[in-house]
């Protein structure tokens, strides 16, 4: 019987060096759903993700993957883990050595025994998805920024992972590959059932496509619930966050003087 | 007082901080051999790079230095009337010390700085972490097929050069100082024993794994001591790890040399 | 046609390397694919004069093997020949030190014997002359002890 | 995984899958099914999936491959006893107008 919820976090902090830059989040990725964690640039959305991916370890006990502690995973356990998933990066992260298609086949050809052939078509399925199947002999930098992150959507989808991970699928797209992505997404979860965290910041592709919304602001965890829940939400951060206010109050002032003129306003 | 003595502290520590994840670096290395994927392509694909396309520069090097020790060779053994061992004189400088050496810096040059960007511009592009992500050991992917790529073409291309580098030696003193060429090839023959190619091989070996583990080990971690990542890092991080391979090389030279005679 | 192109390089790289490095090895460097195709005589001599190790030795002119080792054992100096297996050495030889040249090197020289008796590997030279000394051969001659045997 | 193979006519065969079809399994049936399709005479492949529990992209791509086959003499690949699973992978994949598809059975649409 599969844990309902795929990934538990439990009060996660998270450090770089000396900046504290994740603060106490708690929440649950529930299984076969699609999960949205929003945030302006810069709070902690991308380092929660490299926790959810073990690419920062995580303190023990704080991080679950079906009931077990991602902390304590061995290296094994950790690639087991990692062949579940598929992980779409900011840049795309295509290696700029090798083709299209070659770059969709890599995990397959790593990972299985399958012959040439069948992994040429499967890259050419995959590409076909993400609407890319006429580019699979192009060269990665021969591509616009757009086509490359589809292209990596493609290789993340390469393995059928039972989750996906996407960061910030819709940014330097137009609007109707966005859409086209977005659907894509949807189709996905409908079809194969794939869990799916999506970082982004765009409102508008979150309210579509999200079962579960989760804000950050500053590291810290402002709100989770559903795209309705979020919405009707009377929290004064998060409906500023809705309206795309400009935040006033983002830099404290004497701060702000203190970095201009290096010491305290009261002693102006 | 206090201020300079937690200086040197700090220093110390960082100093062995790195020493520490270079020698773990080395370790994770090593251990790519006996992991997946395979690495026969990758392999053939490096030694093109390094070896195949080096052909041209070291060829370059080997025949403008042999001519060179020729004229030089020529010039100071005129003096004692010895003129019979300048083959002697060409061939041992290069099979002992100047082959290895000289190929392993111009390797540097053209392939650790290229393989140093290669690996850096994969870090800041997240490609790194796509690889580990997919379940793919970064090292066994990426970094052992080069070493074992430059295990095969370093004494190749060392043997290369020595050869490239006699026979400018050759044009030089048979072609412009008249030297029988007999004489210069006898000279040759009779000086070169197999202890000194022994030591070439020997050197390109040692300087072909300095070489592979400080370029490489540099761009895996680009931009780790200014904390962030950006194309400028790759740059500074190809400079210092063609710099610091080439110091280890020549201080391996004189360690190797001191070692084996 | 890619991969061609990259096969063809990599073949030619390979050939001209290990043509090199077989040159380098074989021709200058002097090493036998059949490592074990020698065997070691040794032979003492009352001095040995400057003669150095690897140097060649020689019979009628022709190098049949080189000196290995040089060692001091009961006052004498005892040398280790290196002999090529395809020579076999009658048991009444007799090694020589000589020099090439002027101020050339020392090397030993290997004169035939007419046993039908061969030393075996691990065997000695019974007979050795020592380098041509000089200086001695001056005193001899002034105070004609020229009866004494001079090698034993 | 296990297939086994059945010679109607002359020149249709009919092949029975069952278990996985996925990426671990494909390499070991890969070729004897091709051989199946390469077969001279053989100009209809009927594929019976009822049996099959689990269909993955590597499936697909094996089907394409034996359609490819077979499209290159003339002949045709058709699907029978499609499951859900099996449907939703084919439409995932973009290959619905490309495979000759028999929904009788299980409810896919």
């Amino acid at each position: 019987m599969r844990h309902s919820n795929v990934i538990d976090i439990r009060g996660l902090n998270s450090y770089y060096g000396n900046r504290h830059v994740l603060f106490d989040i708690h929440f649950a990725i529930p299984a076969n759903r699609i999960t949205v964690i929003m945030g302006v640039s810069g709070c902690g959305k991308t380092t929660l993700l490299r926790h959810l991916i073990g690419l920062k370890p995580s303190p023990p006990g704080r991080l679950l993957v079906d009931g077990e502690d991602m902390g304590g995973f061995n290296e094994a356990r950790m690639n087991q883990y990692r062949s579940r998933i598929g992980v779409l990066f900011q840049s795309g992260a295509l290696f700029n050595s090798m083709s299209v298609a070659d770059n969709v086949s890599v995990p397959l050809r790593v990972h299985s025994k399958l012959s040439r052939e069948t992994i040429r078509i499967i890259a050419t399925i995959k590409l076909h998805q993400v609407g890319l199947s006429e580019y699979c002999d192009y060269m990665p930098s021969q591509l616009s920024g757009g086509m490359q992150k589809r292209a990596g959507l493609a290789r993340a989808m390469a393995m059928d992972p039972e989750i996906l991970f996407v960061d910030e699928p819709s940014s330097g797209l137009d609007p109707i590959t966005a859409a086209g992505l977005d659907n894509l997404i949807l189709e996905l979860r409908d079809t194969l059932g794939m869990t799916i965290i999506v970082v982004t910041h765009e409102l508008e592709s979150a309210l579509h496509i999200a079962d579960q919304i989760v804000v950050l602001d500053k590291g810290r965890l402002l709100a989770a619930g559903s795209p309705e829940n979020i919405q009707s939400s009377q929290d004064e951060r998060v409906v500023q966050f809705l309206q795309r206010q400009a935040d006033q109050k983002h830099e404290d002032t004497e701060a702000y003087i203190k970095a201009l003129v290096g010491r305290k306003l009261r002693q102006l | 007082m206090l201020r300079f003595v937690r200086m040197l502290g700090a220093a110390a520590l960082d100093g062995i901080e790195n020493l520490g994840r270079l020698g773990v670096y080395f370790w994770f290395m090593l251990r790519g051999l006996i992991r997946p994927p395979g690495k026969f392509w990758p392999v053939v694909k490096q030694i093109e790079f390094v070896g195949t396309k080096s052909f041209f520069v070291i060829g370059f090097t080997a025949i403008s230095t042999g001519m060179v020790l020729g004229l030089q060779g020529h010039y100071t053994l005129s003096k004692f009337g010895s003129e019979s061992v300048l083959g002697a004189a060409v061939a041992l400088s290069l099979i002992r010390e100047l082959g290895p050496v000289l190929t392993g810096l111009m390797v540097t040059g053209r392939a650790g700085s290229a393989m140093c960007a290669e690996i850096g511009i994969m870090r800041i592009d997240e490609q790194i972490d796509a690889l580990e992500c997919m379940a793919i050991d970064p090292y066994a992917y990426l970094v052992t097929p080069k070493l074992i790529a430059s295990l095969i073409a370093f004494p190749l291309l060392t043997a290369y050069c020595d050869v490239v580098g006699i026979f400018g030696g050759y044009l030089v003193g048979v072609g412009l100082f008249g030297l029988n060429p007999g004489v210069y090839m006898n000279s040759v023959q009779s000086s070169v024993l197999w202890e000194d190619v022994y030591m070439g091989i020997v050197k390109s070996l040692c300087f072909s794994v300095l070489m592979i583990w400080i370029c490489t080990y540099k761009g895996y971690y680009t931009g780790l001591d200014e904390g962030n990542f950006g194309p400028e890092q790759v740059s500074r991080a190809t400079t210092k790890a063609v710099v610091l391979s080439s110091i280890a090389i020549l201080l391996c030279d004189y360690m190797v040399t001191s070692i084996m005679t | 046609m890619e991969r061609r192109g990259l096969e063809l390089g990599v073949g030619f790289f390979l050939i001209v390397g290990f043509g090199c490095l077989a040159y380098l090895s074989f021709n200058l460097g002097k090493v036998s694919l059949w490592g074990a195709s020698s065997y070691d005589v040794y032979a003492d001599f009352a001095t040995v004069g400057t003669l150095k190790t690897r140097a060649p030795v020689t019979m009628a002119g022709v190098e049949i093997g080189q000196v290995k080792t040089i060692k001091l054992v009961d006052d004498q100096a005892r040398i280790t020949l290196e002999i090529q297996d395809a020579v076999q050495l009658s048991e009444d030889v007799i090694a020589s030190i000589k020099t090439s040249g002027i101020i050339g090197e020392k090397y030993v020289s290997i004169s035939p014997g007419a046993s039908e008796e061969f030393i075996k590997p691990g065997g000695s030279i019974r007979d050795t002359q020592p380098p041509l000394d000089i200086e001695g051969l001056i005193g001899q001659f002034v105070f004609g002890s020229m009866d004494k045997s001079e090698s034993q | 995984m296990n297939f086994t193979s059945q010679r109607l006519e002359p020149n249709k065969i009919v092949v029975q899958l069952e278990g996985l079809l996925n990426r671990w399994s494909v390499p070991k049936v890969r070729r004897g099914i091709l051989s199946l399709a390469r077969q001279e005479q053989v100009e209809v492949m009927e594929m019976d999936l009822s049996r099959l529990s689990k269909l993955d992209t590597a499936g697909i791509a094996l089907m394409v491959e034996v359609l490819r086959t077979l499209a290159g003499k003339g002949g045709k690949l058709r699907l029978t006893g499609l499951n859900e699973n099996a449907v939703k992978m084919i439409r995932l994949s973009r290959l619905d107008s490309a495979f000759d598809v028999e929904h009788s059975t299980s409810g896919g649409s």
